[in-house]
């Protein structure tokens, strides 16, 4: 038999001035099962809390109700005071007097009172059928593993370690480093993106809490939050890293030529090769898919010439599989192929480039030499028109979406263009300047009035060729004319878009992606780098296209949540989640469908006391349920539970009044 | 519409080639002209087997019990039969590699009066959307092409373009007032005697333990009252929108005769009308409206 | 100068809208039509422009404009616009709402371009088919231009290039029937 | 042998006399039987759609009505703007069934519109149906020598979503059929600018200052002749040329030819039968150039290794 | 506001009439995140609203069973409002749409077997929408006074 008992608070003259408080304790004593019932002035203070810990032992009370304010407010404050009295936290219930009554019926303290009244009969018969909970707590393996080894990725795995975490690095390409590397200087202080990248890549390579698996992929990933498995593809390198010593023998002899990637295919690498001179790990791979020996068993000049003998024909790739307790993603972001715009031209001229190619151009590493050179016959050009919006901004060819991106780095490049080509002119075609961003404005009016560049409100329609210039034709709005500009070179600001393999890998992590591919984070202002799935965070232009301060600052927010997470042996969760009965479970499936988090799973069971036969039934990942209830809603066979709101809490509350 | 002799030849094929451990059609009662379920499990019975306007029964039913579970079986399915058998591989009920499906391209059955059929009348899928293999012909060729285009295609190579027709009960009842309509339900729900034959005769309602009857649940005390009717109903009537295929087996299975029709045909109109979804069933994979969503479902009617 | 806010709700958009089956409020004003239209130099307000006095409401400004009347419906505005805008629709709907309630601008490009149409209709209407000598001799004498093209003229007739008669539509009432009908739908629509 | 319905359309019996001639010509060389549409009507062109949406419409839906009524899948016509016309009409009454029926009772004595006829380009045909293999098995006197630049004209890849033909920016098919020719197809960026179209009456200073940067666009990229598929875009052309000139004070002198006039003439029919005398501007001058072959310039050979498409070996 | 005269006769069942001092009862269902959070606010806010409402907090509006509400009309309550989270807002992600499709098929169930629609209702209010919350409780009386009441004997009508 259910023993309740019921505190009744004023909360000073809260409460005490709209609602009758001592003939609500009167209501309340006569409610069934309440076996105690009082009031006092301040039920959250100390004195308070002491009444009801002695009303727990001298009543032998199995559920206890406190009527105060909302629940939201003093829940944690009066379990707590219930388990210091040696009774489960879980046996409270609140009702909820001061914002749901005294509060908003000041004018009518009679239906005030009474409507307290009800309120306390509700949660004194939804405390009736309150359960003993026990918080859920989680084992965790405390090692991290990163995703992807940009910028985000590096700064990720820095912070992380450096809390004494292990944490497994995996990067697709040979190198980490990832777009930043290939950029000359960065917006809006113009500070070289190699001084302040490669200090960071070589952290990441010497750091005793980090394991870097370069030209690796991620294959499976398996279990949840705390306990994931997880299964690398490291691809053959045929060098062995242990031997090799990075001279670079082998790549200045291969005779194989492959348009080089990390300049844009302005240059052309070896088949063996280094993406280029600061890589990190600074090791040749062989790239299997040119190299005539792998491909047709003849040349081996790279073995030749290697002295420690770290060539290795026969490797073959390798699956790696670590146990981890979170992953970071940060997979970065690729750039839109602009050959849609035909009318530009686009494939037909080859002095149009894109952003990323004069990028590589005016970097002083790059394949110019630090000069931008038009493609078709070297020479330096004069007039340079940039044309920003390309791919991003346009529902037609690319993406609705602003790239956020392209307004500063074009900025850049008409400095940069300023720079390197004194008596050169560039003209920005645009349709706004989106600088919002520290010293952004100041960067873009700045550059403006340092380079001169010529800014033209308008989309450009169309680029025609004539002679060797390129006519480039668009409205300038600000004067409602049609202009066009003789130029030499014309570079495209093309837009950020998601990495293509982005969908597999979000099926494969089991976490969700928008429709242009960027994974979604759990939610867009209060949870932007935690996933829907517990444990698995963002970092960088795989979320959603952002600069580099940006990148580094939701990276380090990733660390802190990873370090968060591992801050003890266990994981602590709250014990309201769903719990399925067998018996009832007809193994329909719905709730795993209906499940945001991919917290349900099928289980075998037999059918029936050691039958052998078995049959499929859903099972609860209480680890990973975060306690909503849909998958209690939809089961026909009300087979699950959400504990805490269970239905016949739920149900007593509704039929109590 | 007669393929008995059709579905006698299969049946003694996939017995002769031991494809399957039972056979599920109709045989005739034995006493009237109407036909019940026939469970056959050998090559000598295949004679029992008819099919004709009067093969009511929905007999996906039959995939439930205890005699069929665990067997391979050959069943004979019509277009709304086949819809409620590709729920339930949908919700993971029955295996399909352990069944033949005999599609029936369906012409509509009659009632005892040898009348057409209501929902035969308004059927938008006549014809089988699961299917090894097909009997009767539309117009259409192959089962193969009907399982693997599903209802898109059947739609359009159709003869004619079915339109979704508001069950003409529902219209009817819809125009009376609140009043009149509150009336004609207490009727309804006072007249049902809780005995359960519609549940017993739905192939979608396969629970272990039904929400009605589990002693732990606070809804319902099983008494034959008004209220635990209307409880009773109103619930199953919701457990089954967007799921129901209007077969009818519930119908014809109650005793009391009552509309039950008119429950799931208004929820089936609703779903349709507002969330843009397929009816129960045409797709595999599709498990009814109530488990997805899209951004675009109504929203006017919250404040 | 333009005062916004006070002729009450934009009931011009809405018409723009429902009749060319676009929606204007789409345009983001990039200027990309303007500059692919081969006509906008010799527009009042080019397509862009149109966009936004339609937006703003001016619907004497719009209606009054030349704009419309020299769109050659060439499509090459809404193959290229980002936001997918079908801008020559938008213009035909100025186009058509213009004529029937009447506003006409009466510059003397515009006139001449309404004539030649008008005469175009009429010789279908009675012929069924386009007769070009015809055609050209009647827009000169109705635009009072007797002498235009008239250096083409020898030339080309003498090369055959524009031939003397027509074959007219051997059932040329059914033109007629159908012009009368469609009068009547459009007057019904009104 | 292929069959289809063939819409002359009016200019074809007036100022183009000369493609509808050769079409004729070409496809029964090329073995296509073609049926001239019964008591066809105008499309209206853009007068129609200017004033009126209503004749916009059932100006072509007679002709797409009268269609059905043969046998053929396809309509073929020769005239960009028709083509567009009745191509746009066809979309929109398929996509629009209640608009299909409204504008359906302007021609109900001629029949119900079905949409059983699909209607193409006499260009498009050539390029999808009859095929470039089928166009270069004819050739006998090759063309090689002549460089063409090919103006395609708004109407004929435009709007893209309703021809579904060809690019709308940079089309490429009629450049593949004059190479097929033998000829070589120059890079010409005007390709889809409008020549100014209707206005050539009613707005003549459009028409050559549109008409002339074509022109001029083509000279400048080399070509010796314009080719084209519009009667239109060749009266535009050819017969605004002198006034052209005569505004810009720069002699152009490069005539336009139709695609199947230069077909006729690789495939050996008798040069009278052109009609090249129609042309306002001389063709002789571009025709002289056939069969001049300039020398290439000698490619250095590289001494070739194993290697893979992609990549290159020192 | 204006004050609204009960009617005390029932809108579907005419044989029910209600005492004179008559006042509905109406279970409001909100969830956790977004509409509790926002009737808090309200109460923070000091905002006046009519005491009819008794509120039920769930986790999330997908929590909420249809027969929840079919049970609240049959023993308790004259009206339902079920509150959530706005479309795009919810705590659990997508829970409020699952809800959604779930309430507007229930409510025209409801009304089709003789319940005026406007018994159940629905809102969408967030944590920061106290003023909102407000308005839809005295909207939502407003609209059940008119409707009358729904049972002949309240309390005795439910068994303990």
């Amino acid at each position: 038999m259910a023993r309740v008992g019921v505190f009744v608070c004023f909360c000073g003259a809260n409460i005490a001035d709209y609602v009758d408080v001592p003939q609500v304790v009167e209501e309340a004593k006569r409610i069934r099962d309440v076996r105690f019932a009082i009031d006092y002035k301040y039920m959250c203070s100390d004195p308070g809390q002491q009444q009801i810990r002695d009303a727990i032992a001298q009543h032998r009370l199995t559920s206890i109700v406190v009527a105060a304010c909302s629940p939201r407010m003093h829940e944690k404050t009066f379990r707590k005071a219930l388990s210091d009295a040696g009774m489960n936290p879980y046996l409270l219930e609140v009702a909820n007097i001061r914002e749901h009554s005294s509060w908003v019926h000041q004018k009518d303290k009679k239906a005030a009172t009474e409507k307290a009244c009800d309120l306390i009969r509700m949660a004194v018969a939804k405390s009736i059928a309150n359960e003993q909970l026990h918080e859920i707590s989680v084992p965790v393996t405390k090692r991290a593993l990163v995703i992807g080894g940009g910028i985000a990725g590096i700064q990720a795995a820095l912070d992380i370690a450096d809390a004494r975490i292990p944490v497994v690095l995996v990067e697709k390409s040979p190198s980490i480093g990832g777009k930043m590397a290939q950029l000359d200087e960065t917006f809006p202080t113009l500070d070289c993106s190699q001084c302040i990248l490669t200090p960071k890549m070589v952290d990441v390579a010497s750091h005793p809490y980090i394991e870097l698996i370069p030209y690796a992929e991620v294959l499976e990933l398996q279990g949840f939050v705390g306990n994931y498995k997880v299964k690398i593809k490291k691809k053959a390198s045929y060098v062995n890293f242990k031997t090799c010593t990075g001279c670079g023998a082998c790549w200045q002899k291969c005779p194989v030529k492959v348009p080089n990637e990390y300049n844009m295919g302005i240059d052309k690498r070896k088949a063996i090769y280094t993406p280029f001179p600061q890589a990190v790990p600074n090791k040749p791979v062989i790239d299997a898919e040119h190299c005539t020996m792998l491909l047709k068993g003849k040349c081996g000049i790279c073995a030749k010439v290697c002295l420690p003998g770290a060539i290795d024909y026969k490797m073959e790739d390798e699956i790696i599989e670590r146990e981890i307790g979170a992953v970071v993603v940060a997979t970065g972001y690729d750039m839109w192929d602009p050959k849609p715009y035909e009318e530009y031209g686009v494939g037909r001229f080859k002095d149009i480039i894109t952003s990323l190619e004069f990028e590589r151009m005016v970097s002083a590493n790059g394949p110019t030499n630090g000069l931008p050179l038009r493609p078709s016959d070297g020479k330096v050009p004069k007039n340079v028109v940039f044309i920003k919006c390309i791919g991003s901004r346009d529902e037609a060819k690319g993406i609705e979406y602003c790239s956020k991106i392209c307004c500063m780095y074009t900025t850049k490049h008409t400095i940069l263009l300023h720079h390197k080509v004194h008596d050169s002119h560039a003209y920005v075609f645009y349709m706004d300047i989106r600088a919002a961003g520290k010293g952004y404005e100041e960067f873009v009016k700045k550059a403006q009035v340092d380079t001169g560049a010529t800014y033209l409100r308008g989309r450009v329609s169309k680029i025609y060729k004539k002679g060797d210039k390129l006519m480039v034709r668009g409205e300038d709005a600000q004067i409602g004319q049609v202009v066009e500009v003789e130029a030499d070179l014309v570079v495209l600001a093309t837009a950020v878009i998601a990495p293509k393999d982005n969908p597999d890998l979000a099926r494969l992590l089991g976490i969700s992606y928008d429709k242009y591919g960027y994974l979604s984070e759990a939610h867009p202002k209060l949870r932007p780098v935690e996933t829907a799935k517990a444990g698995i965070f963002l970092a960088g232009c795989t979320q959603a296209p952002k600069d580099i301060p940006e990148t580094v600052a939701q990276a380090s927010a990733c660390a802190a949540k990873v370090c968060g997470l591992f801050a003890g042996d266990t994981m602590k969760k709250d014990p309201m989640v769903s719990t399925i009965n067998n018996e009832y479970c007809s193994g329909c499936q719905n709730c795993v469908t209906v499940c945001p988090y991919g917290a349900i799973v099928t289980d075998e069971v037999p059918m029936g006391h050691g039958s052998k036969e078995l049959r499929t039934v859903a099972k609860i990942n209480e680890g990973v349920c975060q306690g909503c209830g849909s998958c209690v809603a939809i089961c026909r066979s009300m087979a699950i539970n959400l504990a805490g709101f269970t239905d016949p809490q739920l149900i007593n509350e509704i039929v109590s009044i | 519409m007669d393929y008995t002799k059709q579905i006698q030849e299969i049946a003694a094929k996939l017995f002769a080639e031991d494809k399957i451990d039972a056979f599920v059609g109709y045989r005739m009662t034995g006493f009237d002209k109407n036909q019940v379920p026939a469970i056959i499990t050998g090559a000598d019975d295949v004679s029992k087997l008819v099919f004709n306007d009067k093969s009511v029964f929905n007999l996906s039913n039959y995939l439930k019990h205890e005699h069929t579970r665990n067997k391979r079986v050959g069943l004979v399915v019509k277009g709304c039969d086949s819809r409620s058998l590709n729920l339930l591989l949908t919700e993971s009920q029955v295996k399909r590699e352990k069944l033949y499906v005999v599609g029936i391209a369906c012409d509509g059955v009659v009632d005892d009066e040898g009348k057409k059929m209501q929902n035969c009348v308004e059927c938008m899928f006549p014809d089988a959307v699961v299917a090894d293999e097909m009997v009767g012909n539309h117009g259409r060729s192959g089962s193969e092409t009907l399982i693997q285009t599903g209802s898109e295609t059947l739609i359009q190579t159709g003869s004619e373009t079915p339109i979704y027709k508001i069950n003409a009960d529902v219209l009817d009842l819809g125009s009376k007032d609140l009043v009149q309509r509150r009336e004609y339900f207490e009727e309804v729900f006072e007249n049902c005697i809780r005995c359960n034959a519609c549940r017993h005769s739905c192939p979608l309602c396969y629970c272990a333990k039904c929400c009605i009857d589990q002693e732990t649940s606070t809804l319902y005390n099983g008494a034959n009252t008004t209220s635990s009717a209307f409880h009773a109903l109103m619930t199953w009537s919701l457990h089954l929108a967007g799921r129901c295929v209007d077969c009818r087996n519930c119908e014809k299975a109650c005793p009391s005769h009552l509309p039950l029709h008119l429950l799931h045909k208004q929820n089936e109109q609703v779903i349709y009308e507002n969330f843009q979804e397929h009816l129960a069933g045409v797709h595999e994979g599709d498990r009814g409206a109530f488990y997805k969503y899209s951004m675009k479902d109504p929203d006017d009617f919250i404040m | 100068m333009i005062i916004l806010g006070t002729q009450g709700p934009n009931t011009f958009l809405p018409e723009v809208n429902a009749r060319s089956g676009a929606n204007i409020l789409e345009c983001y004003q990039c200027g990309k039509c303007v500059s692919t239209c081969p006509v906008s130099q010799y527009m009042d307000f080019p397509p862009r422009e149109i966009m936004q006095m339609v937006k703003l409401g001016l619907k004497n400004e719009t209606m009054m404009a030349n704009s419309t009347w020299f769109c050659l419906t060439c499509s090459a505005c809404s193959g290229r616009c980002p936001r997918e805008i079908e801008i020559p629709a938008v213009m035909e709907a100025i186009r058509h709402i213009a004529i029937e309630e009447n506003y006409i601008n009466d510059s003397t490009k515009v006139k001449e371009i309404r004539t030649f149409h008008k005469i175009f209709l009429d010789m279908i209407k009675r012929y069924g088919r386009n007769y070009e000598l015809r055609m050209m001799a009647e827009f000169n004498i109705r635009t009072r231009n007797l002498f235009k093209d008239m250096h083409l003229a020898p030339k080309a007739l003498l090369k055959g290039k524009i031939p003397l008669g027509v074959k007219s539509v051997k059932s040329a009432k059914a033109i007629q029937r159908m012009y009368k009908l469609a009068e009547k739908l459009e007057k019904k629509h009104q | 042998m292929k069959k289809l319905t063939y819409f002359p359309g009016c200019s074809a019996h007036g100022t183009s006399e000369e493609f509808d001639k050769t079409v004729k010509m070409v496809m029964k060389s090329l073995d296509v039987e073609m049926e001239e549409l019964p008591d066809w009507n105008c499309c209206g062109a853009t007068s129609a759609h200017t004033m009126s949406e209503t004749l916009a419409y059932a100006l072509p839906l007679r002709n797409l009505v009268l269609a059905e009524k043969l046998d053929n899948k396809t309509m073929a016509i020769p005239c960009a703007s028709c083509y567009q016309r009745l191509k746009v009409t066809k979309h929109h009454m398929d996509a629009d069934p209640a608009l299909a029926k409204k504008i359906n009772t302007t021609v109900v004595e001629e029949g119900t519109y079905q949409g059983k006829v699909d209607v193409k380009s006499m260009l498009q045909y050539c390029y999808e149906d009859v095929g470039l293999e089928a166009i270069k098995a004819k050739v006998t006197k090759s063309l090689a020598g002549m460089k063409l630049a090919c103006y395609y004209g708004c109407l004929l890849t435009r709007p893209k979503n309703i021809t579904n033909f060809d690019s709308p920016e940079y089309p490429v098919s009629m450049d593949q059929i004059v190479e097929a020719l033998g000829a070589k197809a120059t890079e010409f960026d005007y390709k889809t600018e409008c020549c100014g179209a209707s206005f050539s009456i009613s707005n003549t200073e459009v028409v050559i200052n549109l008409s002339g940067q074509i022109l001029e666009m083509a000279k400048e990229s080399g070509a010796h002749a314009i080719v084209v598929a519009c009667p239109l875009c060749q009266s535009n052309l050819d017969m605004r040329q002198p006034d052209i000139e005569k505004h810009t004070g720069k002699k152009l002198d490069i005539p336009i030819f139709y695609f199947t006039q230069l077909m006729a003439l690789a495939f050996g029919m008798p040069e009278k039968d052109m009609m090249f005398n129609k042309h306002i501007v001389p063709v002789e001058g571009a025709l002289a150039n056939i069969g001049k072959i300039e020398p290439e310039p000698e490619k250095i050979k590289k001494p070739k290794k194993a290697v893979e498409a992609e990549s290159e070996v020192e | 506001m204006e004050t609204v005269t009960n009617q005390l006769v029932s809108i579907e069942k005419p044989e029910i009439v209600a005492p004179p001092n008559w006042e509905p009862v109406i279970m409001g269902i909100l969830c956790n995140w977004c509409s509790y959070a926002g009737s808090d606010l309200t109460g923070t806010s000091r905002i006046q609203y009519p005491p009819n409402i008794r509120i039920i907090r769930v986790p999330c509006s997908s929590r909420v069973d249809p027969w929840f509400l079919i049970k609240s009309l049959q023993t308790t309550a004259d009206g339902v409002l079920v509150s959530g989270c706005h479309p795009g807002d919810c705590h659990y992600i997508s829970g409020n749409y699952y809800a959604r499709r779930r309430f507007l098929v229930t409510k025209k169930l409801l009304n089709f077997i003789g319940y005026h629609e406007n018994r159940i209702q629905f809102s969408w209010v967030s944590a920061a929408e106290g003023p909102k919350f407000a308005k839809v409780v005295a909207k939502v009386t407003e609209d059940i006074k008119k409707l009358g009441p729904l049972h002949l004997y309240k309390k005795e009508n439910f068994e303990k």
